[in-house]
């Protein structure tokens, strides 16, 4: 379990600080630190078994089935990075403590600086590569809230951008690698992938798995070509770039090519890859610290350059070279987070990092610039310093290794360490050495204890590896070089090669060559300025601006906001697809005898087709298209009644009437003509997209009448228990309010909300507003005729009412056993009803109205329900229904059916439901400057009346 | 109280009738049934017809309404001749304008019912003071002699039926 | 003997569809369309119960019965439409 | 054994929601409490159904007492379990916020709209008839359309009118494909269909494979699958913010469907049916996540990249699904699970955000209330959005990428690539929202009122996902075996209790 | 007497027939739009309810029993014919849609079509769907 | 007579299809009306065509025309009916707060 404590203390120590903060900046860090100094005692106390060869194991079961679990373990290139991490990041802490201003809020930071230290914790001790991915992820989006920390700065907006995209899209590209090695290993977990080394390479797949997962490596650690994401990152404050971007966060892609390196390198993909991207990447990334003026830039360039070095000591293949990477990894953690704290006082104190305009500061910053020499003579490769030695190995290994012709590599080795020479001193020189000047944007002098102690104590362990590195280091290095070649390594630091190691020359080039090229900075400095240069930043644009331009385009002509185009492209892709689908399938004509040809059916169809072909004609005159509407579905309700579908003809005929006086309601305020707005073609295609459409559906609809069911259709059932087991001899009327009265049940609630939702509108739309206002514009009392409540229609629809409830009672009791039921006579009685709101208006109607509406759609759905619900009474499910006959005298005998509860409740809610959606539809009229009379009818006559 | 609750008796006697047309079966039961919507329906609908017209004699309405359907027959006969027969140009199309003197709304309404369903002329209008219609006449070579005509055959055997 | 008689009446109110479809299509006038409409109603009404007699089902009362009340409302729906701009007013 | 609680999850805001109308109408406070009294029962509820599913495969409630395929059938199993609670949760959620942003008081008849809502989708999840399932999208479907323009307002009705017409013809396409199922076959039970489709004549083939082409293009419009994902965008980026978070679930309902049809009707392996499916559904998939995440960058709005999210994360899914493998399938469901609320969090924090600054533009604007608060979250939504870890997104990618081997080169890279463009695009909505503005003026209204339920709210969600993070295992061990029922539904089947001899030809 | 029956029957549906088609015919045929009111408001009329009488009484030959409910159709329909009659008139007369000239009302105020001074002009009532009995 | 219905069927539903195409709202919502009668008709005819026999349960009938589709064409008019009656008055309301009718939205309204 330590282990998963270790990897967990930082995540958890992340929640302390945002609530330490208020007990003060100290507290706040102290707590911070002491978290960190717990996980780094505990990973103290794991050291000596870890020292002693064994690999401290912790496995929690997470994910099982995916392989994903909580695995981890501790050998000895673990506990050197998680040493690391956590040394380093308790000197940060403190480091940091008195680095930031009072302005900037420490608890954020540190809670920042915790997730990340977590994340690179838990890369280390992951035994279990999906877990690795999980903290690998981790310390892109922790190093992106870090670098965009000071969030006003644009620099620290883009470059945290820029570092998510590169380290993040890295990431993603691990996820494959690892997927795949997981796939070829058949685990997840390392311990036992480590094991599977001839599998892996021999795999078809090891190829695009090692480029996936070096993707990752390359980007997270700054490789050609992507290591123009680092020095953008330095907008973050120091203490950020000093950790991440140098001893820790860039090393993860390091740490996981020497982890993988059991079973990855070796080959010559591992070699050629590998080793040429380190080597570009020290060299160039040398030389473009020499000449950067912002100390920090100069840093992130150097550090580049050096993780190239490393890389290409992994990629060389050997046990050796590993094991002079592995040393290179601690002396640059030391020197590197040193220099950048060192840099980071020098940018505190003088309020600039430019080398341009610093100079001189030994005299006023003794202690720092003796920190800083220490630290860049190191990393200078100068003895007796710790950069001097694995330098000179690393030129040994060099020497030994061909890519290429035999001379390349040791040639482009040596030139990465002169100008790594050259830009070590240049730093010191330019900034510490020279006369004192008397421009500095701020006086600075030596900052207090807090402030260097962190990077003294990196420059005292610069000095001891340095004198004496079998002793401080070699154990270390030793375990952890194991680790990665997995045989046990032969750690030999020595100080001396011996005047016949090619080393020695080359690193007496280097250092030669460096101060050469110092000396002459002046003219190389033009020369390079002259030289037209790929700014990072302007590729990095350069790809995802137009990227995102490019999206935004692409997004913008796809969702245009056309409804008729998404519709054109959803029928099209439907229509083709079924017919794609159905050719695909076997097609047998069906054997079903026709039906002989009727003259007057003929002619009702035929009218139903001219009629639908006349909308189509003549829509652009809306009125015109409600008459054809009409029409048509009196020719359908017609049809259906032919067909023996009485209960449908009644349906369709009523509905119909009310959608039609609804769009009449409606047409009053829209525009009556519609415009011709699109050109032949587009409507050639319209009509072609159509007429496929229509033809499909036609044919399918001909397939089925032509043929029989493959099986006994179920409604056979229904018509068998319509009588005996539903209690009504209406089997259309039993299936909608027994068989399938769930059905029905979810039914009128859509109309009910149908009617509260036009209702809300209504309201809205009424609310001041732009809708309101247009409406109040819309008077056309000039256009109109007199007499809106013509009397003869008035005397009438009293009369009618009355007789057409009597109608909708009738149609009601009977729906049962004949044709009708509560749908239909609701609709009568609300037909009725509307019938007096169009002869005597709607105030005068309202004003009698005794039921509200919504109240009828209310109780119409709880009537309906508790005819569901009460059969739970007797024990039967939902909507259980159950009949029984009555002889009462003088009534003949009649029927009780449960079912007739349930079509109540219906035929309440359709009321409802009808009547509401109308009287909110009137209402806007009202709104429209229409007055109201509370008058039945226009004329003033009927003092002769009573 | 029987006012208050058949507000409009002839209307729930009509009911009655109604409903025994349509349950179609001349029994008891449907009787009670009958008597029992006939009470309700016109109680809940009351308030959309608030007057109650008076009438003065059933059996002069019944005579009238026999009489109206003679007419339908043979104005339908007239307007079949006319609609298939007569060439266009000789069809007299008129208006004609029918002073009332019934001052029933219910009254005024059949009155201009009865004009539409019968010979050849449609009830198209009314003043806006109710006291003059404005009748459309398909085939009327002399106007005033439908004015008449419908003055005297159907206006004075509603105003006594209804006045 | 009914069945030539039903089927001259279907035919007669068959045509008289079609004739009322001709007038709807002219017009010129939307009342014109109206009234086409209106008669249409009353064609099928009419074709309903012949056919009622043709099947020996009897009549179809309900349908008839609302297509009456039906055909009614909507003309003067349209009409009220044309006159008032308003329906419900 | 039959219980009456598989029928609660509709019938119970089938009641509450009239009662509210009836007696509550002009009444919030008592609509609020009532309205999430229900939704809290209606969680316990699910919660004990989910319960009862885990150790009786599947449960039949038949409606009407009426034997199936006869009458009308619920069907409780673990999927629908699972769905009744995603969906309860979710509502829980987008409640709270809605009580704590009085959204509710921007329009009429919120809350019996909400639960008419549940309601809908509820009955989708458990029917276990073909048209019943037309009838409960139709009641869902409507009542989204009351949500959807809940406020009302020029661009939120006008996508309202594109949203409602393009489901009309959805509707439209599911009676044709209905009609054409029962046409063949002469029923509409589902497990009637599974059976009967099986051992349809070979002359039929033909007509049954349009009919399922015609029902997976319904569901496919509902579940935002390209080229029908059009309505999407507009719709829920009009819509009130928590509207759209409910209608995360939505999508979801498509996803289910087209689950529940083509492992049970349409399976690949029945004759008629063939790789057919799988065919289509596959590209159809890839370019919906590539919209997707083309789309989140491409944003303009915030409210617009959440919808483009909601696109990228029905792709997700249905690339699973078109490998028809049970290891898919249950990485699919858990993908399902946490895009839900990850989805609908961040519809919520678009209208923290677009509350606060009066629009959703991706621009540089002045500091709101509440900013910092609300980065974290937006912060940690996108995480998990984008597929980043910790958080359920990269479990969730991980499961799927590990179950489609075969095809990997071309689904892996389109499923990273698209998280490349996803992760650009968050982070660039997140710098432009939450960091630029400290580069821009003072606050615009510093004082907006804090809303803390809301924070509950959005905070609940993620913890939601932190929930799936922590307890992926045995979550994935629940899903593993929800799918393996799936693909061989002979318990589904059992059931519903059907007749022999059901499939002999007349 | 079945005999007398079918013929009268037989003759009731050829004669509402004819009429039913006149109606359609002279919708078809007059030239003035008035005109045309009055062919399908009657003839039309008279050939549903000539059919109903048929239809009912062929009820009663074929024993299914003399079927009332027909009876309420034919009112319902001659009920309603001069309603329609009468609004399509009034949309003739609003859009001038007719020929000859229209007689004054000889009283104070003009056709109701054309009389627009009883145009209410009652304020507003507030806009909730409460309506209450008066 | 089966294929005039389906004839009919196509018919009604190419025009609705052509009228959901166009680009104000009162063609859609009239193509849509025209799509649910299509889809209605269809719904019967899948009942398989029948005329002539009874609508109610008889002794004597000589069978019946399938009565499911009915009902299921029953809900479905009640659906489409609220659907239309939804989408009219959603039309309305854009038309009010838009002033104009077109179905179509520019890039920039589809989402703020
Ligand atoms: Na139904
Ligand atoms: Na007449």
């Amino acid at each position: 379990m330590t282990l998963a404590l270790i990897a967990a203390l930082p995540f958890l120590g992340a929640l302390l600080p945002g609530l330490m903060i208020r007990a003060g900046r100290n507290a706040c860090a102290s707590v911070t630190g002491s978290v960190t100094l717990l996980a780094l005692v505990l990973l103290a106390m794991q050291a000596p078994a870890v020292l002693r060869g064994e690999v401290v194991q912790t496995r929690i079961e997470w994910l099982p089935s995916l392989g994903l679990n909580a695995n981890f373990m501790l050998d000895g290139l673990g506990l050197l990075f998680a040493g690391l991490i956590l040394g380093i990041g308790l000197l940060i802490i403190l480091y940091a403590r008195f680095y930031l201003s009072k302005n900037d809020p420490m608890g954020v930071f540190y809670t920042y600086l915790m997730l990340f230290q977590g994340a690179m914790v838990g890369i280390v001790l992951s035994d279990n590569i999906l877990l690795l991915l999980i903290f690998w992820e981790l310390t892109s989006l922790s190093s992106f809230l870090l670098i965009g920390y000071w969030k006003h700065l644009p620099e620290g907006r883009q470059g945290a951008r820029m570092a998510l995209a590169v380290t993040g899209g890295g990431g993603l590209a691990l996820i494959g690698g690892m997927l795949i090695l997981g796939g070829i290993a058949g685990s997840y977990d390392l311990s036992v992938i480590l094991t599977q080394k001839e599998v892996i390479q021999g795999s078809d797949w090891y190829l695009p798995a090692l480029i996936l997962i070096l993707l990752g490596c390359f980007t997270k650690s700054a490789q050609f070509p992507f290591h123009f994401w680092l020095p953008h990152a330095m907008a973050a404050p120091t203490p950020v770039s000093a950790y991440l971007h140098s001893a820790t966060m860039v090393k993860a892609g390091i740490f996981l090519m020497a982890r993988l390196w059991p079973v990855l390198a070796g080959t010559p993909e591992w070699f050629w890859i590998v080793t040429s991207a380190g080597l570009i990447t020290m060299v160039l990334g040398a030389k473009i610290a020499f000449f950067k003026d912002d100390l920090k830039a100069l840093l992130a360039f150097s550090t580049v350059s050096h993780l190239g070095l490393i890389t290409m000591l992994l990629g060389m293949g050997t046990a050796k070279a590993a094991t002079v990477a592995v040393f290179h990894i601690i002396n640059h953690a030391t020197f590197k987070a040193a220099l950048f704290m060192t840099a980071g006082i020098v940018d505190h104190e003088t309020h600039t990092r430019d080398l341009k305009r610093l100079g001189g500061l030994r005299h006023l910053m003794p202690v720092t610039f003796t920190i800083a020499g220490i630290a860049s003579l190191s990393m200078a490769g100068i003895p007796p310093f710790n950069g001097f030695l694995s330098k000179e190995m690393m030129l040994e290994e060099a020497a030994h290794t061909a890519l290429g012709p035999a001379w390349l590599l040791p040639l482009l080795a040596t030139a990465g360490a002169l100008f790594s020479v050259a830009y070590s001193f240049r730093f010191l020189s330019h900034a510490f050495l020279g006369p004192k000047r008397d421009d500095y944007p701020h006086t600075p002098h030596d900052p207090g204890f807090g402030l260097w102690a962190a990077p003294a104590f990196l420059a005292l362990l610069v000095i001891v590896i340095g004198l004496i590195p079998m002793t401080s280091a070699a154990w270390l290095v030793d375990v952890a070089a194991s680790a990665v070649i997995g045989v046990p390594a032969e750690v030999e630091i020595k100080h001396w090669h011996g005047l016949y190691s090619p080393a020695l020359w080359m690193s007496l080039a280097a250092v030669g060559g460096g101060l050469a090229l110092l000396g002459a900075f002046s003219p190389l400095r033009a020369l390079w300025d002259a030289t037209p240069k790929p700014e990072a930043k302007a590729i990095f644009d350069a790809i995802i601006e137009p990227l995102a331009a490019l999206s935004r385009s692409v997004t913008q002509a796809l969702h245009n906001g056309s409804l008729t185009r998404a519709v054109a492209i959803g029928f099209v892709t439907i229509t083709a697809t079924a017919l794609w689908a159905f050719s695909t399938g076997a097609y047998a004509a069906g054997t079903r005898a026709m039906l002989p040809i009727n003259p007057v059916a003929v002619v009702a169809w035929g009218l139903l087709m001219v009629a639908a072909l006349g909308v189509v004609l003549t829509h652009r005159n809306r009125l015109m298209s409600l008459i054809l509407i009409g029409i048509i579905g009196l020719i359908i309700s017609l049809g259906f009644a032919w067909l023996s579908a009485p209960d449908l003809a009644l349906t369709q005929i009523t509905v119909e009437v009310v959608t039609v006086v609804f769009m009449l309601l409606a047409l009053n305020f829209l525009p009556k003509e519609t415009p011709r707005e699109s050109s032949v073609l587009r409507r050639g295609r319209d009509a072609l997209v159509a007429i496929a459409a229509g033809a499909g559906i036609g044919g399918l609809a001909y397939a089925i009448m032509t043929r029989d069911f493959a099986f006994p259709s179920i409604s056979a059932f229904h018509l068998a228990q319509s009588k005996p087991g539903a209690g009504g001899t209406n089997a259309v009327n039993t299936i909608i309010v027994d068989f399938r009265g769930y059905d029905t049940f979810g039914e009128i609630i859509v109309l009910g909300i149908a009617a509260l939702l036009i209702f809300a509108l209504v309201e809205a739309l009424l609310m001041p507003g732009t809708a309101s206002d247009r409406l109040r514009a819309m008077n056309t009392a000039s256009t109109q005729a007199g007499d809106r409540h013509p009397l003869l229609m008035v005397m009438a629809t009293r009369f009618i009412l009355p007789v057409a409830v009597m109608i909708g009672v009738f149609i009601f009791l009977r729906g049962h056993n004949l044709p009708g039921g509560g749908f239909v006579a609701g609709l009568v009685v609300a037909i009725a009803t509307v019938m007096q709101y169009m002869a005597s208006g709607l105030a005068w109607t309202e004003a009698r109205q005794r039921i509200e509406y919504h109240a009828l759609i209310a109780a119409g759905v709880l009537v309906a329900a508790g005819a569901g619900v009460g059969s739970w009474l007797f024990g039967a499910p939902f909507l259980s229904s159950s009949y029984t006959y009555v002889n009462i005298w003088p009534l003949e005998e009649f029927e009780l059916a449960t079912a007739a509860i349930f079509d109540l409740g219906v035929f309440l809610c359709v009321l409802g439901a009808v009547l509401l959606a109308l009287n909110s539809l009137s209402r806007l009229a009202r709104r429209a400057g229409e007055t109201v009379s509370a008058d039945p009818y226009s004329v003033d006559r009927p003092e002769g009346g009573n | 109280m029987l006012r208050r609750l058949y507000p409009h008796p002839y209307l729930s006697l009509f009911l009655v009738l109604t409903w025994f047309l349509l349950v179609n079966q001349w029994k008891i039961g449907s009787l009670v049934m009958a008597i029992f919507l006939a009470t309700a329906i016109p109680l809940i609908t009351a308030p959309y017809w608030p007057t109650s017209p008076k009438l003065n004699s059933l059996r002069a309405l019944l005579s009238y309404v026999l009489l109206v359907l003679w007419d339908v027959i043979l104005a339908n006969i007239t307007v079949a001749k006319i609609v298939l027969f007569m060439p266009q140009d000789k069809i007299r199309t008129n208006w004609v304008r029918v002073p009332i003197d019934l001052k029933s709304p219910e009254a005024i309404a059949m009155l201009a019912g009865t004009i539409t369903m019968t010979p050849g002329t449609v009830t198209a209008d009314m003043s806006a003071c109710g006291r003059v219609l404005l009748i459309h006449s398909l085939h009327a070579p002399d106007p005033d002699a439908i004015r008449d005509d419908i003055k005297s055959r159907y206006e004075t055997r509603l105003k006594r039926i209804f006045e | 003997m009914i069945t030539y008689a039903l089927g001259f009446a279907l035919a007669c109110f068959g045509l008289g569809l079609i004739l009322n479809l001709w007038r709807l299509s002219i017009g010129p006038t939307v009342a014109d369309r109206v009234l086409a409409l209106d008669t249409m109603v009353v064609n099928v009404i009419a074709i309903i119960v012949l056919y009622g007699i043709q099947t020996g089902q009897g009549i179809n009362f309900e349908a008839a019965m609302l297509f009456a009340m039906t055909g009614f409302v909507g003309t003067v729906a349209f009409c009220k439409y044309l006159l008032r701009g308003s329906v419900i007013e | 054994m039959m219980h009456h609680w598989i029928i609660v999850p509709v019938a119970l805001p089938a009641i509450l929601a009239p009662l509210i109308i009836l007696t509550m109408r002009y009444d919030l406070t008592l609509q609020r409490v009532f309205a999430l009294a229900g939704t809290l029962a209606l969680l316990a509820v699910a919660g004990a159904l989910m319960w009862s599913s885990t150790t009786t495969p599947a449960e039949v409630y038949r409606l009407g007492n009426w034997p199936a395929p006869f009458g009308i059938v619920l069907v409780l199993d673990r999927l629908s379990a699972l769905m009744l609670v995603l969906t309860a949760l979710l509502a829980l959620a987008v409640q709270l916020y809605v009580i704590a942003t009085d959204w509710d008081v921007r329009g009429r008849h919120f809350h019996a709209l909400f639960l008419f809502q549940l309601m809908g989708i509820n009955g989708a999840f458990l029917t276990g008839d073909a048209f019943n399932l037309f009838v409960f999208f139709e009641v869902l479907l409507i009542a989204s359309y009351g949500l959807m323009i809940h406020g009302a307002g020029k661009d939120r009705l006008r996508a309202g009118v594109q949203y409602i017409a393009f489901n009309l013809v959805a509707s439209t396409l599911f009676l044709f494909a209905l009609a054409t199922v029962y046409g063949v076959t002469g029923t509409l039970n589902m497990a009637d269909l599974a059976i009967k489709v099986a051992a349809l004549p070979e002359g039929d083939a033909g007509l049954i494979r349009a009919a399922a082409i015609l029902m997976l293009a319904v569901f496919a419009i509902k579940g935002a699958l390209v080229p029908l994902q059009f309505w999407l965008p507009g719709t829920y980026a009009n819509a009130p913010g928590p509207v759209a978070a409910l209608f995360a679930i939505m999508t979801k309902v498509g996803a289910y469907a087209i689950l529940r049809t083509t492992t049970l009707i349409f399976p690949p392996e029945t004759a008629a049916i063939g790789s057919m499916v799988a065919d289509l559904m596959l590209p159809a998939a890839l370019i919906t996540l590539a919209v997707g995440a083309i789309g989140i960058l491409g944003a303009t709005t915030l409210p617009r990249l959440a919808a483009f999210a909601g696109i990228a994360s029905m792709g997700t899914i249905f690339i699973a699904f078109s490998a028809f493998t049970p290891q898919a399938t249950a990485a699919a469901l858990y993908y399902m699970m946490h895009s839900t609320l990850a989805a609908a969090a961040i519809f919520l924090i678009a209208d923290l955000v677009t509350d606060r600054r009066g629009n959703g533009l991706l621009t540089a604007q002045p500091r709101f209330a509440q900013q910092g608060l609300i980065a974290g979250l937006f912060f940690a939504n996108a995480i998990a959005l984008a597929g980043m870890p910790p958080l359920s997104g990269f479990i969730g990618k991980l499961l799927v990428m590990d179950a489609l081997r075969d095809n990997a080169a071309l689904i892996w890279t389109v499923i990273l690539v698209s998280s490349f463009f996803m992760v650009l695009g968050f982070g660039r909505a997140g710098s432009v929202l939450f960091w630029k503005s400290h580069a821009v003026g003072e606050p615009a209204d510093p004082h907006h009122s804090a809303e803390p339920l809301a924070f509950v709210a959005i905070g609940g969600l993620l913890a939601g996902l932190v929930g799936l993070t922590v307890f992926a295992g045995p979550i994935m061990g629940w899903l593993e075996v929800t799918a393996a029922a799936l693909h061989a539904p002979d318990a589904y089947i059992t059931a519903n209790q059907l007749p022999p001899n059901t499939t002999e030809g007349n | 007497m079945m005999y007398a029956l079918e013929i009268f029957i037989s003759a009731l549906l050829v004669i509402g027939g004819i009429f039913g088609l006149t109606g359609s015919y002279g919708l078809m045929r007059l030239k003035d739009r008035m005109q045309r009111l009055h062919a399908p408001t009657k003839a039309s009329t008279i050939g549903v309810g000539t059919a109903l009488i048929g239809s009912m009484l062929h009820g009663l030959m074929i024993g299914t029993g003399f079927s009332w409910q027909e009876v309420l159709v034919m009112v319902f329909i001659f009920v309603t014919a001069p309603i329609t009659a009468n609004y399509l008139s009034k949309v003739h007369l609003h859009s001038r849609h007719y020929d000859g000239k229209i007689p004054e009302t000889g009283v104070s105020r003009d056709w109701a079509t054309f009389d627009k001074t009883t145009e209410g002009a009652e304020p507003l009532l507030p806009s909730r769907n409460t309506g209450h009995d008066s | 007579m089966e294929a005039l219905i389906a004839i009919a069927i196509g018919t009604l539903t190419a025009s609705g299809i052509y009228l959901m195409l166009r680009q104000r709202t009162f063609p859609v919502i009239i193509g849509l009306t025209l799509l649910s009668y299509a889809v209605n008709v269809f719904i019967f005819a899948a009942g398989r065509i029948v005329p002539g026999l009874p609508a109610i349960i008889a002794k004597d009938a000589a069978g019946y025309t399938d009565p499911l589709p009915q009902a299921l064409v029953l809900t479905a008019i009640v659906i489409s009916f609220g659907m239309t009656a939804v989408i009219v008055l959603m039309a309305l309301g854009s038309w009010l707060e838009a002033g104009h009718d077109k179905v179509d939205m520019d890039d920039e309204e589809t989402g703020k």
